[in-house]
């Protein structure tokens, strides 16, 4: 191994050396550059394999001969050289970025690149107070001159800005570093740590020395200078603004925290949170593409420095934690800012462009989930470790504020990143070249390796190494095949993924499995539809299923929560897949990130920091918190059932899905909600708080849902919307019965998951076939398609016969079982709610057939073909399934009817051949189809034998007022259907949820714009911004010392 | 209970019983009324004079499949809904095939003739027949609440879903009866049994039918026999079922008819003397009155 | 004797800071930042005074064994000298700056120079 | 109005910060012991009689680097921001008139006593006070005297740029011979520490005090010129 100071030697030699060099010879001076960059970045990247496997000690590097303290020394360990390797390469890639202005600029520019590369690793490796100084001021010069290479005029206004800043930085922390010294004697940072400090204005000296340091990383709200270079300077540089000399500056505040002692921690945490949330708030109302990932820069930075504060209780997890988040931002960030080259335009939704080359869509895919903090990346892990410590240590504010600050991170990530798929792209919005692409791609490649890594230090679970995300990972590769040639491996996958997985599936689980990835292939095969490659369609969905077959899998709370991510994450770019579902998608994302946080808190809680957590240890958690693991992990379930309150995001994003899309994220998605719902309430049981039991609040909030999601559905004009709030009328069903907490109940509930299913998908390729057909999911402008569509006419009556729970199809099951669970509960009130919702569910079933399929056929419908035949062929499966399950329900429901005994102890029904009996009733399903088909056999053949004759009518073959009709318009009654019903009821339409997250976004959103009007713009108010800044912090500073 | 081939011309000959009972109630009904307005009214074999003149009508068309097919969904949702229910206690023969499902199966199967009604109705295109059902399933939802949750009241009572079990527990006086020992069940039962008896006020659904050009014209010759047949069977199926949970039941034919005509005359009368509402008033009344006894009903069992 | 040279060197400081913060001349403020810089300096000067001591140099006067009791301390004085250079280092870079701006706009008042912001 | 209000107020409150310092400032009565090890082992480790300079460097020599580094970048970004705003070419110092024969004769009388007086401090720095700054910083001085007196006067950049590289170079190179032959980066055991007090002694540090010389007045002197040709015509 070479000495690390090599690092510092090469930039500082290759700087000196270039001005020996030919000036004329640009080409060579900046490949000489890069070269030098190369070395740096080899010789660190070396250092962490090194350090990491275990090859190499900690080095300790003397200068001058002389042992510390009295000469300066440095210090490479695993952090500073996953650090160094940091800024090299970002420093590496960013010259490339900027090779056009370093070209034009010459050897001068290229020296002050190397310089400021040089200076960021001198500020990780040194351990001497006043060479941090030295190594500071560096930077700021090398970044005012570097700004300057930006074609932007205003940089040179951002460039002074900046240099005013470090004026006031460099005064602070000079009186700060010579008081420390004179306090302690040294200006060793190991030997400080080792000296008692006896003077008392030393805790004033450390307070200026880590203020300055933190105005370095540029905290909210005294940071408008940094942002105007991060909108102004070239990308290149901002990627090594943000990623490389944030992280050290970072890394420089951790220094001097430590020897600062623990009581100066809450200070940076309350600073950090404080930058976190304030300058995510005010990134909400960002328009330029630069600033905004300026705002989210110094979110970042804030997060970490919380995390720095936070280090006391995190013990050996620091490090992996910090180390995640900062290498999770700096990768990230500083691709997005290599890839803001490519693109011509400056407001976000420029960023349109991107769209025409796929695998930038998945470099900003990557990005945006690395800031968030999604698996398979180290953000990730981080995130689940430091919520952890933080419950483990009673810190529960913080960790809600963190969450807080990543939600409203990701509002405007996953908005911009919805702008790039969904918004016109204007022409020749993208400046793509080889080398800014390849950079970009590094970057990705760098973020993919990083969530590797992680993983496996992670120990306990590896994302990536599980077979499903595997798959995920081969169909990302696979993109360039034919999209029919993916479809056959998809649906290959997933079958051969069940049945590997079956046989070790107690029969609840194995339900859930049935419907998630056999049943995910069946709606594959609809699929076969599309033509060409249908780019990012399969990596989505098999991330979906991929996060589906590991929540599974899961044993450990960690493993559950991970596969839970991978499934929000794939089943996001699956909803945003829609022609018009970009505001739907992203409010998927928000509820369903929300959602994901209020489980991680509840996992926290409940495991009290132990790792790993066996999921079925869950019901171990101490009394007292339970209510309160209880409620975190309800919600979070609920927010995927789309319970009433929570719902929001859901008729838009399962309406505006694409036709295969729909009946996934509806029919199989949603399901995971109530996976998680039966698990909890499986180890939890009833739970109560404040005297109010918990159970009964799902109840409550199941049949609101069950009757409010069908009093909206019959309003709806759109079919899938209709579909959509039908849903979640259905899963308020599920989660009724899964309250109920009784036999019965649950195995309602797992009918549920059955019925739903097959119905949902059924009816949802139905309508998509219409749809496809008819160019409109708008019911009045359509009618009379049953003659033309009469294999998609009989799907949805099978389908709302079955959903309606008219017998003898199989919804009758449930409602029969529905009737003998609730008799055992000893609930009243709720049932109303869902005695009503029964016949509300009729109507909104009865006006999705009769304005789609009856009355009056259009003119421009006269010539529609059947739905595709691989539209109809899963669900004539269907169809198939249901006549065959509502005969037979016991293939499916006895196993799980003994499984669910288990848990209750008890076993209420009785089977006894084909026959059902339970405490009060039976059931026979199969006399009552032979019944009903005897019946209606008869019943036509008398009608046969007497109207086999009758003469076929044309359309118009009425008489309506008077009159025979010519125009289907006016005479198909479709529109406003239940027009009497709105008169009556229209009052629960009331969008009153609606209103108020409305409200919460807008208030939110509001305080952003106003608090951005800080930011005036004068360079000298941000320096009072600073300064007052620092006197403020001073004053709680000080304050909380007295 | 299980299925023996004995059973079907048992049930054959109840069915029978029920038709001719019903064609000539029916038309006892609608002679009353009649004579309550001052009118001669129908002779009372009038009914059988429709059915035969309707199978015998030679001029007949068809709209498509589920025009066709609506009439049978209708009639067969009528004689299914008596075979689903025992239709006297203690009989050895007139139990149907009751053993199929208790009293949810027939709740949930009275759904059955509506909806394939509304859907044949629905393809013969005109706007009128979708108006009815739009009309008709708006009220019904309302309607049919408290009749959900008297039903669940005298569940909860009775501790059984199975009409004879619920039957045999009203043996053995008058004062057996749900009427006397649930009476706030069985009083929001009736909301229900009135409101979906087709009679004013809660009738408007049939007005479009009354414009001599709606869906009854459309449908003619033997669908319209059918629909007769179901017309008159299946209120007596549905009064069946109230009778038997609400009313004691009956163990002869006798009391069967007795029962039968005057639970039938509830809504007949309250027919004949109240106007109209309209669907948005029947919805407002039903969830105004209906709702509330209905609640009371299952909260103070 | 130290606690006057602090004091003089910090209300040199909050001179130049309150006058860097309070023109709105680009070269003013330059200025007034350099009369700051200076504060700084005598600060660093300052805390490295022992009373009744001489300069850190070995020489006749200062035998290498008696130097731990005849000098004062060194190692703030080699740090001003680090400080001076770098503050001038970014003096230059400002004014060099300044010059940029004017070039721009012919003016220069930095409330002027407000192309970026919210 | 009210900004001077509220920077007063902050400044003051700032002030009452240092006001704690200061009141509570007490002067060391021995040296620490930082201070005193580098005055016990001034002769035996650097060998330099002027501690200061022992102390800049070679204790603190990765200081002094970046210091040295400072001027580089301030003269290479100073070329920066200016050769983007350069006068043309042809209008370049018209606006001077030229100066008299006095100033010019005492200009070149004066520069090589400048530029000796330089050369000296830079070579017994580690004996005297003075060093390789302070001497850059004179020789600069020349360099400006002669801008000043000859404002049409032009100087070669490509050989100031030229010294200030090879010696910035070589200043790394004698850091990392440092690193191979002697105790670590930047060690001035790389030559004999010689006889105390004697010109050339210390090991390495007059050598790196020349290159420090060299290179700041090379630098001092690039930044003036850039700064000299944006004079406006």
């Amino acid at each position: 191994m070479v000495s690390p100071v090599l690092i510092l030697a090469i930039g500082l030699g290759t700087a000196f050396a270039l001005g020996l060099l030919s000036q004329a010879r640009k080409s060579f001076l900046f490949l000489v550059t890069l070269a030098a960059l190369a070395l740096m970045a080899a010789i660190s990247l070396g250092w962490v394999v090194a350090l990491a496997t275990g090859a190499a000690m900690t080095a300790e590097i003397h200068t001058a001969g002389v042992a510390p303290p009295f000469a300066i020394n440095l210090r490479v360990g695993l952090a500073e050289a996953a650090l160094l390797a940091t800024i090299s390469l970002a420093g590496l890639f960013s010259a490339l970025s900027m090779r056009e202005p370093l070209l034009r600029l010459g050897r001068g520019a290229m020296a002050v690149l190397l310089v400021l590369v040089m200076a960021i690793s001198g500020l990780v490796m040194t351990r001497d107070l006043f060479n941090l100084f030295v190594f500071i001021e560096l930077i700021a010069i090398a970044t005012a001159g570097v700004v300057l290479l930006s074609q932007d005029q205003r940089a040179i206004c951002a460039g002074f800005k900046y240099l005013v800043v470090s004026q006031i930085i460099a005064i602070l922390m000079l009186i700060g570093i010579i008081f420390t010294y004179h306090a302690t004697g040294s200006l060793n940072i190991d030997d400080i740590v080792a000296t008692p400090v006896a003077f008392h204005g030393a805790a004033l000296a450390i307070f200026l020395l880590l203020i300055a340091l933190v105005v370095e990383l540029k905290p909210f709200p005294a940071n408008g200078w940094a942002l105007d270079i991060y909108t102004s300077a070239h990308p290149g540089f901002s990627a090594l603004f943000s990623a490389a000399t944030g992280s050290a500056a970072l890394f420089a505040v951790d220094k001097v925290a430590t020897y600062a002692g623990d009581a100066w921690l809450p200070l940076l945490t309350g600073i950090g949170l404080l930058s976190f949330v304030g300058s995510n708030i005010v990134a909400l109302r960002q328009e330029n593409d630069r600033r905004l990932l300026g705002y989210s820069s110094v979110g970042q930075l804030g997060l970490v420095l919380a995390v720095i504060g936070q280090r006391d209780v995190l013990g050996d997890a620091y490090l992996y934690i910090a180390g995640g988040l900062i290498l999770s931002h700096a990768v990230a960030k500083a691709g997005l800012f290599w890839m803001s080259a490519i693109v011509r335009g400056r407001t976000l939704t420029d960023w349109a462009a991107i769209r025409a080359r796929a695998p930038m869509v998945l470099a900003f895919a990557t990005f945006i989930a690395m800031l968030v903090g999604l698996p398979p990346f180290p953000g990730f892990y981080a995130k689940w470790d430091l919520a952890q410590a933080l419950v483990a240590a009673g810190r529960l504010p913080i960790l809600s504020l963190i969450l807080l600050g990543v939600l409203i991170e990701s509002a405007y990530l996953f908005r911009w990143f919805g702008y790039a798929i969904k918004r016109e792209a204007v022409e020749k919005g993208l400046l793509a070249n080889t080398v800014d692409c390849g950079i970009t791609l590094a970057a990705v490649a760098g973020g993919w390796a990083l969530g590797w890594i992680w993983g496996v230090a992670h120990g306990e679970f590896n994302v990536l190494a599980t077979l499903p995300v595997l798959a995920v990972v081969a169909f990302l590769l696979l993109e360039p095949l034919p999209a029919k040639v993916k479809n056959v491996l998809a649906i290959a996958a997933l079958l051969g993924w069940f049945a590997m997985v079956v046989g070790g599936y107690d029969p609840m689980r194995l339900i859930f499995a049935a419907v998630m990835i056999p049943g995910g292939a069946v709606i594959l095969i609809a699929s076969f539809t599309e033509t060409g490659r249908r780019i990012g369609f399969y990596p989505s969905a098999m991330a979906m299923y991929a996060g589906l077959a590991l929540l599974l899998e899961a044993t450990t709370f960690f493993e559950f929560f991970a596969a839970w991510e991978i499934m929000t994450l794939g089943s996001y770019f699956l909803i945003l897949r829609g022609r018009m579902s970009e505001p739907h998608a992203l409010s998927y994302m928000l509820f369903s990130l929300g959602g994901a946080f209020a489980l991680l808190a509840g996992f926290a809680i409940a495991s009290g920091g132990v790792q790993p957590f066996p999921l079925d240890q869950l019901g171990t958690v101490a009394a007292d918190l339970a209510p309160y693991v209880f409620v975190l992990l309800a919600v979070g379930f609920m927010t995927k059932t789309a319970a009433m309150g929570l719902h929001i995001w859901l008729p838009g994003a399962h309406a505006e899905a694409e036709t295969d899309v729909s009946p996934m994220v509806s029919g199989i998605l949603l399901k995971a909600g109530l996976f998680g719902l039966f698990l909890m309430l499986m180890q939890l049981g009833r739970q109560s708080l404040w005297g109010v039991d918990l159970t009964y609040v799902l109840v409550w909030i199941g049949a609101i849902s069950a009757f409010l999601g069908a009093v909206l559905a019959i309003f709806q004009e759109d079919a899938k919307r209709l579909l959509a709030y039908s849903s979640i009328s259905q899963m308020g069903y599920a989660l009724f019965g899964i309250a109920l907490m009784n036999h019965l109940g649950w195995l309602m509930a797992m009918m549920f998951v059955i019925n739903h299913y097959v119905y949902k998908s059924m009816l949802f390729l139905a309508v998509g076939g219409v749809y496809k057909r008819t160019h409109t999911k708008l019911m009045y402008k359509m009618g009379g398609l049953i003659t033309l569509m009469p294999f998609t006419f009989v799907s949805v009556l099978v389908g709302i016969i079955a959903m309606s729970g008219v017998p003898p199809l199989s919804g009758f099951g449930g409602r029969w079982i529905f009737y003998n669970a609730i008799m055992d509960a000893g609930l009243r009130l709720p049932l109303i709610l869902i005695f009503m919702a029964g016949p509300i569910g009729f109507l909104y079933l009865f006006r999705l057939i009769h304005t789609i399929f009856l009355g009056q056929l259009k003119d421009p419908h006269r010539k529609l073909k059947e739905a595709p035949a691989w539209l109809v062929a899963p669900q004539m499966i269907f169809v198939a399934f249901l006549i065959g399950f509502a005969v037979l329900p016991g293939m499916a429901l006895q196993k799980v009817d003994g499984y669910i005994g288990s848990i209750f102890g008890d076993q209420p029904l009785v089977w006894s051949g084909r026959a059902i009996a339970s405490e009060f009733g039976y059931w026979n399903p199969v006399a009552i189809m032979v019944v009903i088909i005897v019946v209606f056999v008869s019943v036509f053949l008398i009608l046969l034998a007497k109207n086999h004759d009758a003469q076929k009518v044309k359309q118009f073959n009425i008489v309506f007022s008077a009159e025979r009709p010519y125009r289907p318009e006016t005479t198909h009654f479709a529109w406003n259907f239940f027009a009497p019903y709105r008169k009556a009821m229209g009052f629960l339409e009331t969008p009153v949820v609606s209103t108020f997250w409305g409200g919460v976004t807008d208030g939110i959103n509001g305080v952003g714009d106003f608090t951005r009007r800080f930011y005036n713009g004068n360079g000298q108010s941000y320096a009072i911004h600073v300064v007052l800044f620092v006197v403020a912090v001073y004053l709680i500073a000080m304050g909380g010392v007295a | 209970m299980t299925f023996e081939w004995i059973q079907v011309p048992y049930a054959l000959a109840t069915l029978f019983i029920i038709l001719n009972y019903g064609m000539l109630m029916t038309a006892v009904v609608r002679k009353l009324a009649a004579r309550v307005g001052g009118r001669p009214g129908i002779p009372v074999w009038q009914n059988y004079i429709d059915l035969v003149k309707n199978f015998a009508l030679r001029s007949k068309i068809n709209h498509g499949v589920m025009y066709y097919l609506g009439p049978v969904f209708r009639l067969t949702g009528g004689i299914g809904l008596i075979l689903f229910v025992p239709t006297i206690y203690g009989s050895s023969w007139a139990q149907n095939f009751s053993f199929s499902g208790d009293l949810i199966l027939a709740l949930y199967f009275i759904f059955f003739g509506t909806l394939g009604m509304a859907l044949g109705a629905g393809e013969s295109g005109h706007p009128h027949s979708a108006i009815g059902v739009s009309r008709g399933l708006a009220q019904v939802t309302a309607a049919e609440l408290p009749m959900a949750l008297a039903v669940f009241a005298i569940a909860l009572q009775y501790q059984t879903l199975s009409i004879t079990g619920i039957v045999e527990a009203q043996q053995g006086g008058l004062f057996h009866w749900t009427l006397f020992t649930n009476p706030l069940a069985v009083f929001a039962a009736m909301f229900a049994y009135v409101g979906t008896m087709m009679r004013s006020p809660f009738d408007v659904v049939l007005a479009p039918q009354e414009i001599p050009i709606g869906p009854p014209t459309e449908y003619h010759s033997a669908y319209l026999a059918l629909m007769q047949t179901n017309r008159v069977i299946f209120p007596i199926a549905k009064t069946i079922i109230y009778m038997n949970i609400f009313f004691g039941g009956a163990t002869t034919w006798a009391e069967f008819a007795v029962k039968v005509f005057l639970l039938y005359m509830i809504p007949a009368v309250i027919g004949v003397v109240h106007p109209r509402f309209r669907v948005e008033q029947s919805i407002r009344f039903f969830l105004k009155w209906g709702l509330p006894v209905g609640i009371l009903a299952i909260l103070t069992v | 004797m130290a606690q006057i040279a602090l004091a003089t060197g910090f209300v040199l400081i909050l001179a130049g800071l309150y006058g860097a913060l309070t023109n709105r001349d680009i070269l003013r403020m330059i200025v007034a930042f350099t009369i700051a810089d200076t504060g700084v300096n005598i600060v660093l000067v300052a805390v490295g005074y022992l009373p009744g001591r001489t300069a850190p140099i070995l020489d006749a006067a200062v035998p290498v064994a008696e130097a731990g009791q005849r000098i004062i301390d060194p190692v703030p004085q080699a740090l001003v000298l680090t400080a001076i250079v770098i503050g001038l280092g970014i003096t230059a870079l400002m004014l060099a700056y300044a010059y940029r701006l004017f070039r721009l706009r012919h003016s220069l008042d930095i409330s002027t120079f407000t192309e970026l912001k919210w | 109005m009210i900004r001077h209000v509220v920077v007063a107020l902050l400044v003051a409150l700032l002030g009452i910060a240092f006001w704690t310092l200061t009141a509570g400032y007490l002067p060391d009565a021995e040296l620490n012991r930082t201070a005193a090890y580098y005055a016990a082992h001034a002769q035996d480790e650097v060998g330099a009689p002027n501690i200061v300079t022992g102390i800049i460097v070679t204790w603190r020599g990765l200081d002094t680097l970046g210091e040295v580094t400072v001027l580089f970048l301030t003269s290479a970004v100073i070329a920066l921001v200016l050769t983007q705003s350069k006068t043309p070419a042809g209008a370049t110092g018209a606006g001077f008139l030229p100066s008299g024969e006095l100033l010019t004769t005492g200009t070149r009388m004066i520069v090589p006593l400048i530029v000796l007086l330089g050369a000296y401090v830079i070579m017994n720095g580690h004996l005297t006070p003075g060093g390789g700054f302070q001497g850059g910083a004179i020789l600069a001085s020349g360099a400006l005297l002669t801008l000043l007196a000859e404002p049409t006067r032009r100087f070669g950049h490509s050989v100031i740029a030229r010294v200030e590289s090879a010696s910035g170079l070589t200043y790394v190179l004698v850091g990392l011979a440092g690193m191979m032959i002697a105790g670590g980066f930047l060690d001035n055991g790389i030559l004999p520490l010689g006889r105390f007090g004697a010109m050339l002694s210390a090991g390495a540090i007059p050598l790196i005090s020349v290159l420090i010389g060299l290179k700041v007045g090379a630098e001092f002197s690039s930044i003036l010129e850039s700064l000299h040709e944006t004079e406006d015509a």
